[in-house]
């Protein structure tokens, strides 16, 4: 029956089964920061090696193995993750659900993203971490020596699934669990780009999936997909996994988008330009998403007319995202503008990104991407609208819900440092990379020769890098320094969405009444024309809640050790994986487990206390 | 709210609606099976027998397999039920990429030039 | 037990499987998935079809492919659409032992399904198509082989649900899942549709 | 007269790129301007006030202006898609280009050269002169050059940054670019895709001379004087004999020799060993007893005293220097 599982667990014990999505939402977000110092420190070894010309700082095969790392742990285990702590913890809310759909598979996609990561990293400790770039072309990736691919493989294959399974359950959770009065064109933009990300997701990750495969299954299993002299073509990988590529890209830039508008919106004090040219447009970004992906391919002889084709497909990109540009600057004309640090960030953005953008569209042109392709000025667009998009995203929800999410605020003056020298930083790092990639400077080079021409700016470079460093060291210090700003967290910013509706820290239900919703930006509506709390679309009741569990760490267990015997063709070690992982999936499919209910009482003391 | 316990087993009857209805539908997906088994039959018909000529042939089973694909979708999955508008769209979408991909891995992949 | 005792009276739903907030929100998550799947399936079809020239001496697919097996097979797996159907029905009609009867001939087709896939690999194999002999082959048993995993996780998914639930009648919770299962199972068989038509027959008449 | 930018075009393929770049600059700069004035303007004009609690009107959205920012983009973006698109398909073209009007067309002279791209080395087969030249590829000014490409182990892509853009050397796959020199000169080359540790030391050379000397160059690859190829004097000899029991299974001096490394008929005329190192008799020496730790990964082996003496060596270098076609 429905066991009331009130009693107190320890911490770790609750933290490690806990479904509920604004923990998930945390984890992922603790997960995605220390992932990013990680790739963050690689980054600063890069730009240690590249500060002079010819240093030995790094040997070029180490150098190989810390640039894969870098980029694939950066989009895969750092900017991904990152959004998915927000939209975890954001969207339920926003949408005033008491949790998502697969509170289970919640955690499970998350557990999955972890394990995953720390498969790959522990390439590094087992005799050289994957070598051949974040794209991992054959056939260099099917013939590079040692363990280091077979980990790249199996690292994202493992959180990989756990990304689309987060996907999913987005995608229900926006579709089925919407409050009363929440129509499709009534949610935040936030939401929304969550949901066209988690499209992207389910119909990008499964390319790559079959394109691990196929190096998995070249590279254990002796296949010839990609071994020319037994009739593979390795350009067949190259589509795949740029299939999945592109759309990756916006899939890291498209909730950045959404924390914009939200942000934008709310410090101007205005409601946002354009909503529904807003919507429009992300959804042309999503679908031309995957119209695409040959620019990444321009060079690699897929002959004129291909190569025309997609050069327009990709050029096109450039009106939707206009529209928003636009969007998001009338949204700010007439306002009254406050210059939060969060609100900074997504100022510094526009330019920023449209810087990023435009060289986009400029490598968009096929004749001359001959030219750019594969130097740093790609290294420069693609850092560009990253770091000025993504990055700058990631900063601004972090200053933006930090009071929801933790209950306290970041320090705004701190912050503001931090904001400079992050974003000085950032400039000084790449825009001479453009010029850099102009003169001469391929990617992907451990080094580069005296006397070429490329020191000077190489040295600029690496001094904006280590700019941004100190930055980021004193993000960490704010989150330390400021846990005694406790006061005014319920709603700091005047906030327009149900997010801000509901008590700091948010009690696990999210809403003791699910709320009704009468307007866009409906918790703002509330505040001008109605009492200023949200009306109530149901009587109070026993609120449903499931139940936490250790079987999403079980199952991850197992996929891992599978992966671990995969890695080594060790049969042995992958039965004894899929044994505990089908046996945990077996339990779970079999335990009827109908969470507990919370009563009434007790929701009504706890919503006494809150006031 | 009672709480309802979901393990407990239905114990009810269907109303005369539903029943007329599943009447109904089991009729159509025996009609659709048999029919399924014929077009099936057909593209194998097609192959196996030397008489008709392939460039005929390839359009020909592709179709019949896209007519296959279809009614499985539609008959036996309900995909045209009420309320199924998201499932329309994911899985058209995911048909969509699907072919694009499979265009992208027979044409351009560099062996002709295009 | 009050709870029990309440649902004894609680009318049948005309959709079980959607009668609750986790029903529905299984129906349409699995669907999404199989949204996804399509793509896995697709990516896995455009890299055999790419790759299914090169056959590099080793056998190719007109001296391989067996079109009776292949037509027998496609009866089989078809057939077990029209059980699962059954099943569905006699779900929505609360024919809680119908619904049994009719799942365990869908997972006996299925198991059926995959004796003549392996079968066939084997003798495939015997011919000299080893799975490292040529581009065509990897493919051929990637693609191939990718959906008889999938057939052979549904015989053992199904299974499951029916041991599980051999005794406790139709439930508003075992309902999802009896009803994913199948669409899953349908799943399987459009994939099925695109591999006898592309490999097969494309295979031998194309 | 080295030259390694994009930025400073010396042939009409590069210029075309180099003229798209602009093009694309210039309007890019405009989009930024656009951009960048309202910004600016917005937000010194509407930031909050001290003492300023007004609430702004909650404006819904404006059509006209929408119009506006869909249908500038699109403009702009045809400026650029329509010379892009005609650019790409003139760059595809390798077909031999015909000069005049009318039937009695006359195929203009075109050099082919094959270029077969290795770990971590380029070597280039003049077909039709039956030419292998290793890590320098000598063309004739004014001759349009046609280069097919190749790999034979992992992907890497052949990069001319004066000359012409980029075109991948894929395993299995035959791909062709085109490209003209007017000017004599030397134009540094790169691989652009990561092909392994030593990736970033893949360098070489296109040098451009004028017809004459091309022709001498070729005829003199094709055939070098057996004396050079023996060895001039005793110590060469010397050296031609340690390098026929070292050296010949995989570089060729004239015809003779293997193909597993670079061809060495002209090795006296290099300026750089291995691709980088400057050509001095240290580095000769210091590249063959150990190349993997000048260039790690590559597939020469290193010859330690026991395979060869330092007396040897001082042979073997001097008859490699001599190796040269030109003068
Ligand atoms: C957040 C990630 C992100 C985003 C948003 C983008 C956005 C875009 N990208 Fe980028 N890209 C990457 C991440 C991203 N990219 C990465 C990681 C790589 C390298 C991968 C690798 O090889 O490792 C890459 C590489 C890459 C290439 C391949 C280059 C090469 O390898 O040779 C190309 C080529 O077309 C390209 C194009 C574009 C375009 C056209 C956009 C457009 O979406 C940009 C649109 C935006 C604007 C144009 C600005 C705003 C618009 C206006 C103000 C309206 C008016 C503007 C005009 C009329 C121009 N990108
Ligand atoms: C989300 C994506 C992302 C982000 C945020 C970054 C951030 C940075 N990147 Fe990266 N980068 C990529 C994605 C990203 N990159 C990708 C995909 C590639 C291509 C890879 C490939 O070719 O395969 C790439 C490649 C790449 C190169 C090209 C290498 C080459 O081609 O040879 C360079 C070179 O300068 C570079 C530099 C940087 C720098 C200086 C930062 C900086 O912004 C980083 C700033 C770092 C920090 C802010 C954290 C620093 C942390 C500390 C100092 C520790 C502090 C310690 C505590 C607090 C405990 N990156
Ligand atoms: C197993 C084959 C092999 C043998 C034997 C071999 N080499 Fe090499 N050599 C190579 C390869 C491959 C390269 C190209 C290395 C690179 O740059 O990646 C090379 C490069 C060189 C270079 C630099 C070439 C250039 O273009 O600048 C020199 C000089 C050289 N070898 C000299 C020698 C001498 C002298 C010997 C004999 C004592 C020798 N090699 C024996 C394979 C070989
Ligand atoms: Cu060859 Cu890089
Ligand atoms: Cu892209």
């Amino acid at each position: 029956m429905s066991n009331s599982s009130t009693s107190k667990k320890s911490v770790l014990w609750d933290w490690l089964t806990t479904v509920d999505h604004k923990k998930i939402g945390i984890m992922y977000f603790f997960g995605g920061l220390f992932f990013f110092t990680i790739a963050g420190l690689e980054a600063m070894l890069m730009r240690i090696q590249l500060m002079f010309p010819e240093m030995s700082f790094l040997h070029e095969q180490t150098y190989n193995e810390v640039l894969t790392m870098h980029g694939t742990t950066m989009l895969f285990l750092a900017a991904m993750p990152l959004f998915f702590a927000f939209m975890n913890f954001v969207v339920p809310l926003q949408i005033g659900a008491r949790d998502v759909a697969f509170p289970f598979i919640n955690s499970l996609g998350f557990w999955l993203f972890l394990f995953g990561g720390l498969l790959l990293n522990l390439s590094w400790f087992t005799g050289g971490a994957p070598d051949a770039g974040w794209t991992a072309y054959a056939p260099l990736s099917t013939t590079s020596a040692g363990h280091g691919l077979d980990y790249y493989i199996m690292g994202l294959q493992v959180s990989g699934a756990g990304t689309l399974m987060s996907g999913i359950n987005f995608l229900v959770t926006i579709v089925n669990m919407r409050a009363p009065g929440m129509s499709m064109m009534r949610m935040p933009l936030f939401t929304w780009t969550t949901f066209v990300t988690s499209m992207l997701i389910l119909f990008a990750f499964p390319a790559l999936t079959v394109g691990l495969l196929l190096l998995m299954m070249d590279r254990i299993f002796g296949g010839a997909f990609f071994d020319v002299a037994m009739g593979g073509n390795v350009v067949i990988y190259q589509h795949l996994f740029w299939i999945f590529g592109h759309p990756e890209v916006y899939i890291l830039i498209l909730p950045a988008f959404g924390i914009f508008s939200e942000v934008i919106s709310t410090f101007a004090k205005k409601r946002l330009f354009g909503y529904s040219a807003m919507v429009f447009a992300t959804m042309i970004i999503g679908f031309l998403g995957f119209m695409v992906w040959a620019h990444h391919m321009f060079t690699v002889g897929m002959g004129p007319i291909a190569n025309a084709i997609f050069a327009v497909a990709t050029m096109a990109i450039a009106v939707p995202t206009g529209i928003k540009i636009f969007n998001w600057l009338l949204t700010l004309w007439g306002g009254r503008i406050r210059f939060t640090v969060a609100n900074l960030f997504a100022l510094a953005f526009i330019p920023s990104f449209v810087m990023g953008g435009v060289t986009g569209v400029q490598l968009a042109m096929s004749a001359a991407d001959y030219q750019f392709h594969d130097t740093y000025f790609v290294v420069a667009h693609f850092h560009y609208v990253i770091i000025g998009g993504s990055v700058f995203g990631i900063f601004s929800a972090t200053f933006y819900w930090w009071p929801k999410m933790f209950g306290y605020r970041l320090s705004e003056s701190l912050g503001r440092w931090f904001f400079w020298l992050f974003l000085i930083g950032f400039h000084l790092t790449f825009f001479v990379q453009h010029f850099l990639g102009l003169i001469g400077m391929p990617r992907r080079v451990a080094s580069y020769l005296d006397g070429q021409g490329l020191n000077e700016m190489n040295f600029i470079s690496s001094m904006g890098a280590f700019m941004m460093a100190f930055a980021f060291i004193l993000l960490v210090i704010n989150v330390f320094v400021s846990r005694k700003n406790t006061d005014d967290v319920q709603d700091p910013w005047d906030g327009r969405t149900l997010e801000w509706a509901t008590t700091s820290p948010v009690q696990e239900y999210n809403f003791a009444q699910t709320p009704l919703v009468r307007e866009l930006d409906a918790f703002w509506h509330e505040k001008q024309f109605g009492d200023g709390r949200m009306k109530a679309a149901e009587p109070l009741d026993d609120i449903h809640m499931p139940n936490g569990s250790i079987l999403p760490i079980i199952i991850t267990t197992g996929l891992t050790v599978a992966s671990f015997g995969v890695i080594y063709s060790t049969w042995s070690i992958i039965i004894l994986g899929l044994l505990i992982n089908f046996g945990a999936m077996f339990v779970r499919s079999i335990k009827e487990d109908h969470g507990y209910h919370i009563p009434v009482s007790e929701i009504k003391r706890e919503q006494g206390e809150g006031k | 709210m009672s709480h309802v316990d979901p393990s407990a087993p239905l114990e009810g009857k269907p109303s005369k609606a539903t029943e007329r209805k599943l009447k109904n539908e089991a009729r159509t997906q025996i009609v659709s099976f048999v029919f399924m088994i014929f077009i099936t039959s057909t593209a194998f018909l097609t192959v196996a027998s030397d008489v008709i000529p392939t460039h005929f042939a390839i359009p020909f089973i592709l179709m019949l397999a896209g007519v296959q694909v279809v009614m499985q979708l539609y008959y036996f999955m309900h995909m045209n039920a009420k309320g199924n508008g998201w499932i329309n769209v994911m899985l058209w979408s995911g048909m969509f990429v699907a072919a694009l991909t499979v265009a992208a891995l027979t044409v351009i992949i560099g062996e002709t030039k295009f | 037990m009050a709870d029990q005792h309440a649902a004894a009276n609680q009318p049948l739903p005309a959709n079980p499987e959607k009668a609750t907030l986790e029903g529905r929100n299984k129906y349409l998550g699995f669907w999404f998935f199989l949204g996804g799947e399509t793509v896995l399936f697709g990516s896995l079809f455009g890299a055999y079809l790419g790759l299914r020239g090169s056959t590099e001496g080793a056998p190719g697919p007109d001296e391989l492919f067996h079109l009776d097996l292949v037509f027998i097979m496609t009866m089989i797996l078809l057939t077990s659409s029209l059980t699962s159907v059954f099943a569905v029905i006699n779900l929505k009609r609360g024919h809680f032992k119908k619904l049994l009867v009719w799942m365990w001939a869908t997972v006996a087709l299925g198991a059926a399904f995959l004796s003549f896939e392996i079968y066939e690999f084997y003798e495939y194999y015997h011919q000299g198509l080893g799975f490292t002999v040529s581009a065509f082959a990897s493919s051929f048993y990637t693609l191939v082989g990718t959906h008889g995993a999938h057939v052979a996780f549904g015989v053992a998914w199904i299974t499951t649900l029916l041991i599980r639930y051999r005794k406790s009648g139709i439930t508003l919770s075992n309902a999802p899942k009896f009803y994913t299962a199948v669409l899953y199972w349908h799943f399987i068989d459009v994939v099925w549709v695109f591999i006898f038509t592309v490999v097969y027959l494309l295979g031998v008449g194309g | 007269m080295e030259n390694l930018s994009a930025l400073d075009p010396r042939g009409p393929v590069a210029e075309m790129q180099f003229d798209l770049i602009m093009l694309s600059t210039y309007v890019m700069i405009f989009v930024m301007v656009v951009v960048f004035s309202i910004y600016i303007y917005v937000l010194l004009r509407f930031r909050e006030r001290p003492g300023d609690t007004h609430i702004p009107e909650q404006v819904h959205g404006n059509r006209a202006l929408e119009f506006i920012w869909t249908t500038i983009p699109i403009l702009l973006l045809l400026i650029l898609a329509i010379p892009n698109v005609m650019d790409t398909f003139t760059l595809a073209d390798t077909s031999a280009p015909t000069e005049g009007e009318g039937v009695e067309e006359e195929e203009e002279d075109v050099l082919n050269v094959e270029v077969h791209a290795h770990q971590f080395w380029w070597e280039f087969i003049y077909p039709d002169h039956d030419i292998n030249a290793g890590q320098e590829m000598y063309i004739p000014t004014d001759t349009r050059v046609n280069v097919e490409l190749h790999a034979s182990d992992v992907i890497h892509s052949f990069w001319v940054p004066a000359l012409a853009g980029k075109m991948d050397n894929v395993p299995g796959i035959e791909n062709e670019m085109w490209f003209e020199a007017p000017d004599e000169g030397v134009y540094f080359g790169k691989c652009t895709e990561i092909c392994g540790a030593s990736h970033w030391l893949m360098d070489f050379k296109v040098i451009a001379v004028d017809e004459g000397t091309f022709s001498v160059w070729a005829e003199n690859m094709a055939e070098p004087d057996p004396e050079i190829v023996e060895g001039e004097g005793e110590v060469a000899a010397q050296g031609r004999e340690v390098f026929e029991g070292n050296c010949i299974n995989c570089h060729a001096v004239g015809d003779e020799g293997g193909a597993q490394g670079p061809n060495m008929t002209n090795y006296g005329e290099r300026e750089v060993v291995a691709g980088f190192l400057d050509y001095t008799e240290e580095n000769l020496y210091d590249w063959i007893r150990d190349p993997d730790a000048l260039k790690p990964d590559n597939e020469m082996p290193g010859f330690d005293e026991s395979a060869i003496s330092d007396d040897e060596m001082d042979a073997l270098i001097e008859y490699i220097g001599q190796q040269r076609v030109l003068d």
